[in-house]
């Protein structure tokens, strides 16, 4: 096991399947002679060559529309976005084209593709840097939408986007690339799409949390674990498709959920969570659902309004003292 | 401040009916100064007429309210699908707006597939869940039918960048509306489409009208010059002759493959039908639509081929009459054609059709 | 109390707010001449001129934009989308522009102005223009969401959102637009901003429903009503802010709630409603809180499957039998 | 099929330095003859001064880790703001990109606002939520600080459009990088200010590169060029040279205030630093800096006032010392201004400060 960078365990899968599959090409601005924004890509022009490591114009829905007719036509491109954000000017080429021409088509089209790129709040960089957009590519069907986060789930989920035959969404986090971890040295090191995973066992309540939040959740379960709460955590790492499955077995042990997630909370990821909870196992529930989530306001700049707007742990801990009554 | 209160007044200029496009001169040339084999001729004149009848029966059966959805008829434009196929090689790419039958049969989808896909039959070219906006066939390397305005420009430089990257002779072609040419996508492809030199030939389809918008009405300058600051190659083709169309997309088609640059085409063209089926098309006059008519390609080409004694009256009544079966033949068969299964609305979402969904 | 059509309705809206205030324009594709593609606008171009009700190119990033500078600069400009499927195109204007700059100018910038057409399915179009986009724009901070079910509330709530001194998305349904209803008579009526409207009382269950889905839902509450069971029916009409309260007060008094959406699941409004509810109203359910929506899948073109893919009344009885146990 | 093989080695062009952008030929009128008053001369030294010396500080700031988010320095390009500001009305409109502190300062907002704003503080020209990227002061017709590239081009439109509905004489400019122009949204706006005669001025800042990415790895032809298809007035500026600024963006002023239509401008322009302080900027050469260098506006206008005896060591300095206490002053002011209110965090997403928020 090498201990990673998330930004160098994404570079590794990137690699390891360029290496495998010659019709796998890589484009985005600044991807190529600058080695990525954020030095993800950083070396990869040096070793596969400006044909299948492409720097793109400031252009996200030419280039992502370029990348949906390329995977039609037999690559396999994976699409860079700097951040996610910018990925709104070319929106309609991901909800319009890369997520129903298959179904249009009548099956006949294929596109083997991934789009990934930072996502989410990524410090003081203003409302329009700041967005989390998983609950609106996982609401419209056609897309996959993953979200790892720690080096060797982005390692080995990313493996798993590259290799689907649909179109992935591969959501990363800008403010993690430089966060550290173990990565398992095995040759094809694969993590399969829709199978989250309990990270932390628990009996008291359950902790649904991905991506940052996922350490936030951590952090609470750490301070809870002293009061002598102890929270089972689970990381779907596939938003949708959404294991819910072993959420709700979690959740018919603990009685108890809440949902930590660094989105909005109007129709996010933790509504869908609670609701789905709340439905498939009423009887088992000791208390509501709660949620975790940031403010329903845009992203401020100053240092002390963004710490406000962003999630805590004390946030966490006391949800679970309000599911389990300890409040 | 001489323009400035004039300017005010309005933003649009309205009121005023446009004289939308005017039409270049056709070639002169003949058939075989073309390299069009004579035994091809009629082949081209069956192109166009199925696809005229084939709309014509289409609208008919919409009328009777055999089938729902939008239908946007290709009528009048029929000189360039059937020139651009012929120009093309059969393995080249062609990627259209919503106006797409045309472009299905000139390339060998059968009527009956055509006609089942408008009456969201199973047997439909796109197994009815594509519907007369949407028509599909990939074994034709014909890649739809796409309805959101521009959205298929960047998907053909895509289907270029694919031939490209695999060094496979194959070019792109994509065609889209005179609304269209103002869309942000077309300036994003045009210049992914220079600096990578992909090939593939933009084809701005000037039919004078954006919906119920003359061109002058929504966009400022020529067409053809939008490619001007990519210094991309590009040229303005009569598209009521079949000739003329052939001509240029020939020369245009051996540069885009052989320097593997990309190419951009306005064609000057005319719909005779509204926009769609329940557009009255008040905005334009009768006399317009009749000097169009008056090209009609299909009417030139039948005049080229008396004048030169390369078909009779009979040879083409013959073509006629079998295409005029065929087509009744296909309303038949798409409407006794089976509806998609049930279990279809949950297939072709992703490549696993087990793949599991949320409720 | 005329009878008027949706349509009628929401041009009386128009017409009376650009009679009353000369700041107003509205544009987008065909409004003027062609006078709607849905016939909306029409005789508007006669009444205010080529000033004030403009045909736009097909450049929707672009007269969003136009829109929203022209908001910021002393305008209440209304943006028509032929169908909101075409805003996806322009949506950075809408999400990263109208909704974000007043935030990140301190204050500073104001942007009265409403942008409004058709969403969601209209028969049989195919996946492209068939989408429900009301959870997407209410996830996100800074805009209103509206969406009418009938002429009159159409009427009374598009002069509440054209008068509004934000940005509002106003929802409409096209295949709605020939559907006609009483539009009250008064000089200036007004449906609040955020207020829902119990269109029904009942004492079973309750239904949410909005825009189209609120008709099944009033299907269903008639046939139910034969069998003895009487659903208390809310439609939410703003769906940004989401008028809660009424729904909790309600669910307190019936115990049980379906939420028929016309969006996919996935985190759309009915999960928001599911889940406020379970955690607002925890103890007053006997049964968990149902959905009704339109399956994970883009909407497909045969008659047949489209009548599948659409919600049905026969959905939400089943729903309603659920949650009171009679199934 | 000669270039062929050769087009398919690879998509962009890489490893090769390119020369960026050519300085066209700076203007040779004096100040008097471009109207430019004696008594105006040394406010414009200090407006461009200013602007160095703040950001300057800034980025000193920076580095000592007193504020966060990203930092873009117009160093080098400050003869554009100060030009520009000097050619237009104050209340003409100003729109700008997210390396905006020098067009907020040459705009008349104080260094303590604009110092304050990158301190995220709550005297900041944004209320400290903005940031570096976001500044904002409408007082003075500056609307920002737009940092998603491209997507303040519409709005540019959209304010000459309130401008030239309520018939106010003022005109709108919006400023934007060489990056930006491959946006779609360059195109679409072009187009409808071209159609609607809108009274704007779209600027290209060709600074020669977008991040690493030189101008002829992301664009195809020449930028000025982008407006030719639309029949747009255009032009290019030396804008290394304060002088060839304010002659050229007074005659485009004029004309689109007068006329009632819009205007191109390529400002060719070099920025001296990074991207942003995270960037090392090792894709150009030190020869090109130093070549841009040897331009700079600051001191070409130094060296005309000297030329001319307009000014002495002594009045600069003056001028210098005041403005570098007065920036001192402003990072004082910044480090021990407040923090915005918690409830702020709450306050200016919609007018109705009380509206409802999910929780
Ligand atoms: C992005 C987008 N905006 C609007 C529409 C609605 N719409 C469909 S076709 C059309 C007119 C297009 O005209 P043109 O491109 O000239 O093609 P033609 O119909 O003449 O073939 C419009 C406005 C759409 N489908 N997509
Ligand atoms: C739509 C979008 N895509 C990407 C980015 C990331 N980005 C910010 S600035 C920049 C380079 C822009 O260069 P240019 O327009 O030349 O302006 P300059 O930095 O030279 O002033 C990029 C890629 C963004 N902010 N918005
Ligand atoms: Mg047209
Ligand atoms: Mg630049």
């Amino acid at each position: 096991m090498a201990e990673l960078q998330f930004r160098e365990a994404i570079r590794e899968a990137l690699n390891e399947e360029m290496r495998r599959d010659e019709s796998i090409v890589i484009m985005g601005e600044e991807v190529a002679e600058y080695n990525g924004a954020y030095k993800v890509t950083q070396g990869m022009l040096d070793e596969f060559g400006s044909k299948r490591v492409i720097d793109t114009p400031i252009s996200e829905l030419g280039f992502a529309g370029i990348g949906v007719g390329a995977a039609m036509n037999g690559l396999r491109p994976i699409i860079e976005f700097m951040t996610f954000n910018f990925a709104l000017v070319g929106i309609d080429q991901i909800l319009n084209n890369a997520a129903k021409l298959r179904y249009m088509s009548g099956g006949q089209i294929s596109i083997p593709m991934v789009f990934r790129g930072p996502n989410a709040g990524a410090g003081q960089l203003g409302a329009t840097h700041s967005v989390s957009y998983e609950s609106l590519y996982a609401h419209y069907p056609g897309l996959k939408v993953m979200y790892p986060s720690e080096p060797g789930d982005a390692k080995g989920m990313l493996k798993t986007a590259i290799r689907d035959n649909n179109p992935v969404i591969f959501l990363e986090s800008e403010q993690m690339y430089g966060m550290k971890g173990y990565v398992p040295d095995e040759e094809d090191y694969i993590i399969p799409m829709g199978k989250a995973k309990i990270k932390r066992e628990g009996t008291d309540v359950t902790l649904v949390a991905h991506g940052k939040a996922y350490h936030v959740a951590v952090q609470a379960a750490q301070q809870l674990a002293k009061d002598g709460i102890e929270c089972e955590i689970i990381d779907p790492r596939t938003i949708k498709p959404f294991d819910m499955e072993t959420v709700i077995e979690s959740v018919k042990k603990t009685n108890r959920c809440v949902v930590v997630d660094e989105s909005h909370p109007f129709g996010g990821i933790a509504s869908e969570v609670g609701f789905q909870i709340q439905r498939d196992a009423f009887d088992y529930l000791d208390a509501p659902v709660l949620r975790v989530c940031l403010p329903d306001v845009p992203a401020p700049f100053a240092k002390n309004l963004y710490d406000l707007w962003f999630l805590d742990k004390k946030q966490v801990i006391d949800a679970v003292n309000t599911v389990t009554y300890r409040n | 401040m001489s323009k400035k209160k004039d300017q005010v007044a309005g933003f649009t200029p309205t009121g005023v009916v446009y004289k939308t496009t005017d039409l270049p001169k056709a070639t002169r040339k003949s058939h075989k100064s073309l390299g069009i084999k004579e035994e091809d001729l009629l082949g081209l004149y069956e192109s166009m007429y199925k696809q005229r009848r084939f709309e014509e029966r289409a609208a008919q059966q919409y009328q009777k309210g055999k089938f729902g959805g939008f239908l946007h008829l290709y009528i009048g434009q029929e000189a360039l699908s059937t020139g651009v196929v012929h120009a093309l090689n059969q393995d080249d790419d062609i990627i259209t707006a919503y106006r797409c039958h045309g472009w299905a049969l000139a390339r060998g989808t059968s009527a009956n597939a055509c006609m089942s896909e408008l009456f969201g039959k199973v047997d439909g070219c796109s197994r009815g869940k594509g519907g007369s906006m949407h028509f599909f066939d990939l074994e034709n390397h014909f890649w739809g039918g796409h309805a959101i305005v521009g959205a298929h420009l960047p998907l053909a430089a895509g289907l270029a960048f694919a031939n490209k990257y695999n060094d496979n002779d194959r070019i792109a072609t994509c065609f889209f509306g005179d609304g269209a040419i103002d869309q942000g996508s077309v300036n994003e492809s045009f210049n992914l489409a220079a600096l990578w030199n992909l090939p593939v030939i933009f084809v701005v389809e000037n039919n004078g009208y954006s919906m119920g918008t003359a061109v002058n009405r929504h966009t400022a300058g020529e067409l053809v010059e939008r490619a001007a600051p990519y210094n991309m190659k590009r040229d303005v083709v009569n598209g009521m002759d079949l000739f003329s169309v052939i001509e240029k997309f020939s020369e245009a088609a051996e540069y885009v493959r052989n320097e593997q640059k990309p190419y951009f085409m306005e064609v000057r063209t005319y719909r005779y039908r509204g926009h769609s089926m329940s557009d009255p098309g008040n905005y334009r006059t009768k006399e317009e639509l009749e000097e169009f008519r008056a090209n009609d390609p299909i009417e030139r080409l039948k005049s080229y081929l008396f004048d030169k004694e390369l078909a009779t009256d009979d040879d083409l009544k013959e073509i006629e009459d079998r295409l005029e079966q065929e087509i009744l033949d296909a309303v038949d068969f798409a409407e006794n054609a089976e509806l998609p299964p049930a279990e279809d609305l949950y297939k072709h979402v992703y490549v696993e059709d087990d793949f599991p969904y949320h409720v």
